[in-house]
């Protein structure tokens, strides 16, 4: 492997490595949100039903 | 509240759209601009990333730290939230950095793992870190776990100069660090090209540290609303 | 003594075990703690014992509010659980030594032997609390609060093992303690006994404070509550 | 004053159940004779290569036999709820963790002050003299080990799996313990004296003193977790 090689090894690995972080904490995110949304949503309705 | 998450949003995507800049133009400069080093040649490019993920991993240590401290101190969440996902990032960071010293090693050293001092130091503060996420992770109650948790955070981050010491003593194989060599500026050590490609790329990981620790951040608050929520109507 | 407790609340995961409780005792009265299992009884005795951090509200004793480092106040709270909080290596004797030296009081022998007499284990002075039998650790218990006596005292569910004398032994300690201006509080689920003996009863249900009142007789809204939140076939 | 007054009252109470029970100790010491012969084996040479070997290897024995107690250090406590009787009463908590601390520590230096000459008879050494300097470093890593193991049995007293998470927390967090005492330990078995070696030893009673200081002052917090 030359030099270069290392080079793109190691640029590759980190790129791919915090992309990938990046992507599940994504997906962590979106998922709170919408359970976040679809709570706060469902609480607005059950305060309209008491008034 | 709808409006404030929105900004909030806002910010969040004006961070990470400067850091991808950032990170984008440190990747130019450092893979295409500067040139290859007069002794180690083209491999030592690996050091635009190495140092500046080692100088993010230990911001992470050090906000773990201060978290942690705030927290015992004031008992707020939101300090425990910071330490939580600081020492995320910490890991992550570190072990890029193992990575990347790894395969930088090969072709200086001729192998991939050395017992040199710097590269022990980082394997170790990985250690010290991975216990901290797995400690908490196997504490059920929140507060206790965020409270042994931090004890750790700052046991921890106390306990990093004496590791350091005495790893130093103990072996060093590395190169003695070039930027920062006292006798001369570093200026007149390294091509200026070099250091533009360095300080770039310093600026990109910051701000994509930053970017990627607000985002944990916030992932970690909308958890804690949800248990609220949750809790509210006794689901 | 005085006790106050302002929208003290505990969260266990996503339920709440008690919530938005409110309490004001003054010196010398009597408190039976009343309602279903899984009412948050234990969990409001554990809380008002400094044991378990509540997720909000704040108790204050004297004015002064109870928290993890308050050494003092400490001292003034007493758990009495019936069978536990006892070394199962150390003798009858050892036990009561170790205790009152901790708290600094009296542990002369004479002192000890006393109270022991008291509570009918003077015979038993010399075994392994391991080898007593549960109601004879609840006499021990309550030996080692008379000598402890502590300005609030907390009982939980102390009737399940003792015999007939030694009921009575409790309840007269337990009147004697409030004539000197101390609180007692008790959890438990002898209805009777404990409505015999309080001055003001209290009835959780599903973590919220449902019923709070001083004794009368006749007492007509004790009965109501009783009927919505205590199962009918009390003893 | 009130500090050492109820560390010392935790103290005795922990060494008289100790006494009485001699589990943690009988395991203990088992177990570090145990790894004596389990190295014997592994390491089949002659002395001076072992001389070599020692410090790594008595430090190895003396970590997993302090491991071995540290996870027995709260059982009195576990029993009966008897934690909770303590955190009830106006107890000083550093009080508990300086006799935790100490307690651990006597326990490790009893078994050491056997396991080291036993290392000596069995792999055939002859340099009885410099047990004394070797006992000085054992003194002075051992503290250091029973002071962070006392706070990392602490807080990993309420987790899941905690025997395991235990070791896992503290050894990295006591990497200057271990390279100094070996250090210190070869320098004194290769030159008779601790020249150079002064160094790690001053680290180590840095170490030490950081540490006990610490866990003092922060044991409130590490206990009500």
């Amino acid at each position: 492997m030359g030099a270069w090689g290392y080079v793109s090894l190691a640029y590759g690995i980190v790129c791919g490595a915090i992309l990938m972080y990046w992507f599940l904490l994504k997906r962590r995110y979106n998922a709170a949100e919408a359970e976040l949304k679809r709570l706060r949503s469902s609480e607005a309705a059950a305060n309209h039903d008491k008034s | 509240m709808g409006r404030s998450t929105k900004t909030v949003k806002r910010r969040k995507g004006i961070l990470g759209g400067l850091a991808l800049v950032a990170v984008v133009a440190g990747l130019c400069w450092s893979l295409l601009v500067a040139p290859p080093d007069a002794y180690q040649g083209e491999v030592q490019r690996i050091m635009y990333l190495h140092l500046p993920s080692i100088l993010t991993a230990y911001l992470s240590y050090f906000l773990v730290f201060i978290g942690s401290g705030m927290y015992l101190w004031k008992r707020d969440n939101k300090d425990d939230l910071l330490a939580h996902a600081a020492a995320e990032l910490g890991v992550l960071f570190t072990a890029l950095t193992i990575i990347e010293g790894s395969i930088w090693g090969k072709p200086t050293w001729g192998v991939w793992w050395t017992w040199d001092a710097r590269l022990t130091l980082t394997a170790i503060l990985l250690l010290i870190y991975a216990g901290y996420l797995m400690l908490r992770s196997s504490i059920d109650d929140e507060q206790r776990a965020a409270s042994a948790a931090a004890i750790l955070g700052i046991l921890g981050f106390l306990d990093i100069p004496l590791i350091h010491m005495s790893v130093y003593w103990w072996r060093t194989l590395h190169q003695p660090p070039s930027i920062l060599r006292p006798d001369k500026a570093p200026w007149e050590n390294v091509h200026p090209a070099m250091l533009t490609a360095l300080a770039i790329s310093f600026v990109g990981f910051l701000l994509l540290y930053f970017y990627l620790l607000s985002l944990r951040y916030r992932v970690g608050e909308m958890r804690q609303e949800i248990k609220a929520l949750r809790l509210e109507r006794g689901v | 003594m005085r006790l106050t407790v302002k929208q003290l609340a505990k969260a266990y995961g996503y339920l709440w075990a008690l919530r938005h409780f409110d309490l004001t005792l003054s010196p010398g009265e009597f408190v039976a703690l009343l309602g279903p299992n899984g009412a948050g009884k234990t969990t409001l005795l554990k809380l008002l014992a400094g044991l378990t951090p509540p997720t909000a509200g704040v108790i204050e004793l004297d004015g002064r509010p109870l928290t993890g480092t308050a050494t003092a106040e400490r001292g003034q709270i007493g758990l009495l659980a019936p069978a536990e909080h006892l070394y199962d290596q150390l003798t009858a004797l050892e036990n009561l030594r170790f205790f009152t030296a901790l708290y600094d009081k009296d542990s002369s022998a004479s002192a000890l032997e006393k109270a022991l007499l008291q509570v009918g284990l003077s015979a038993r002075a010399q075994d392994y609390v391991g080898n007593l039998s549960a109601g004879m650790k609840c006499r021990l218990s309550i030996a080692k609060w008379q000598l402890l006596d502590p300005g609030l005292l907390l009982l939980d569910e102390p009737y399940g093992v003792l015999d007939g004398s030694g009921i009575d032994l409790l309840e007269n300690f337990l009147k004697e303690h409030c004539a000197r201006g101390h609180i007692v509080i008790m959890a438990s689920h002898h209805v009777a006994r404990a409505l015999k003996l309080c001055d003001r009863a209290l009835i959780l249900h599903q973590g919220r404070l449902q019923f709070d009142q001083r004794k009368q007789t006749p007492w007509p809204a004790f009965e109501h509550a009783f009927g919505d939140f205590l199962p009918r076939t009390g003893p | 004053m009130t500090l050492l007054r109820q560390a010392y009252l935790l103290l005795r109470k922990d060494l008289l159940l100790e006494w009485r029970r001699r589990d943690s100790l009988l395991t203990m010491f088992f177990f570090g004779t145990l790894l004596l012969f389990v190295f014997h084996f592994a390491f089949d040479m002659p002395p001076d290569k072992v001389v070599e070997l020692a410090p790594a290897l008595l430090w190895l024995a003396f970590l997993f036999t302090g491991t071995l107690g540290l996870a027995q250090l709260f059982q009195a406590e576990r029993d009966n709820h008897c934690l909770d009787a303590l955190l009830l009463s106006p107890l000083d908590r550093g009080a508990l963790f300086l006799a935790k601390t100490a307690f651990n520590l006597i326990l490790m230096l009893l078994v050491e002050s056997v396991v080291i000459p036993l290392f000596w008879i069995l792999f055939n050494l002859s340099s009885w003299n410099l047990l004394p300097q070797l006992f000085l470093v054992t003194l002075l890593g051992t503290l250091g080990f029973c002071v962070l193991g006392t706070i990392t049995a602490a807080i990993t007293l309420r987790a899941r799996a905690r025997e395991l998470l235990l070791p896992l927390v503290l050894f990295p967090l006591m990497i200057p313990v271990i390279l100094a005492t070996i250090r210190c330990m070869e320098m004194v078995l290769r030159t008779g004296s601790f020249g150079d070696a002064i160094a790690w030893l001053r680290l180590l009673i840095g170490f030490d003193v950081i540490f006990l200081t610490i866990g003092v002052l922060i044991f409130d917090w590490v206990i009500e977790s």
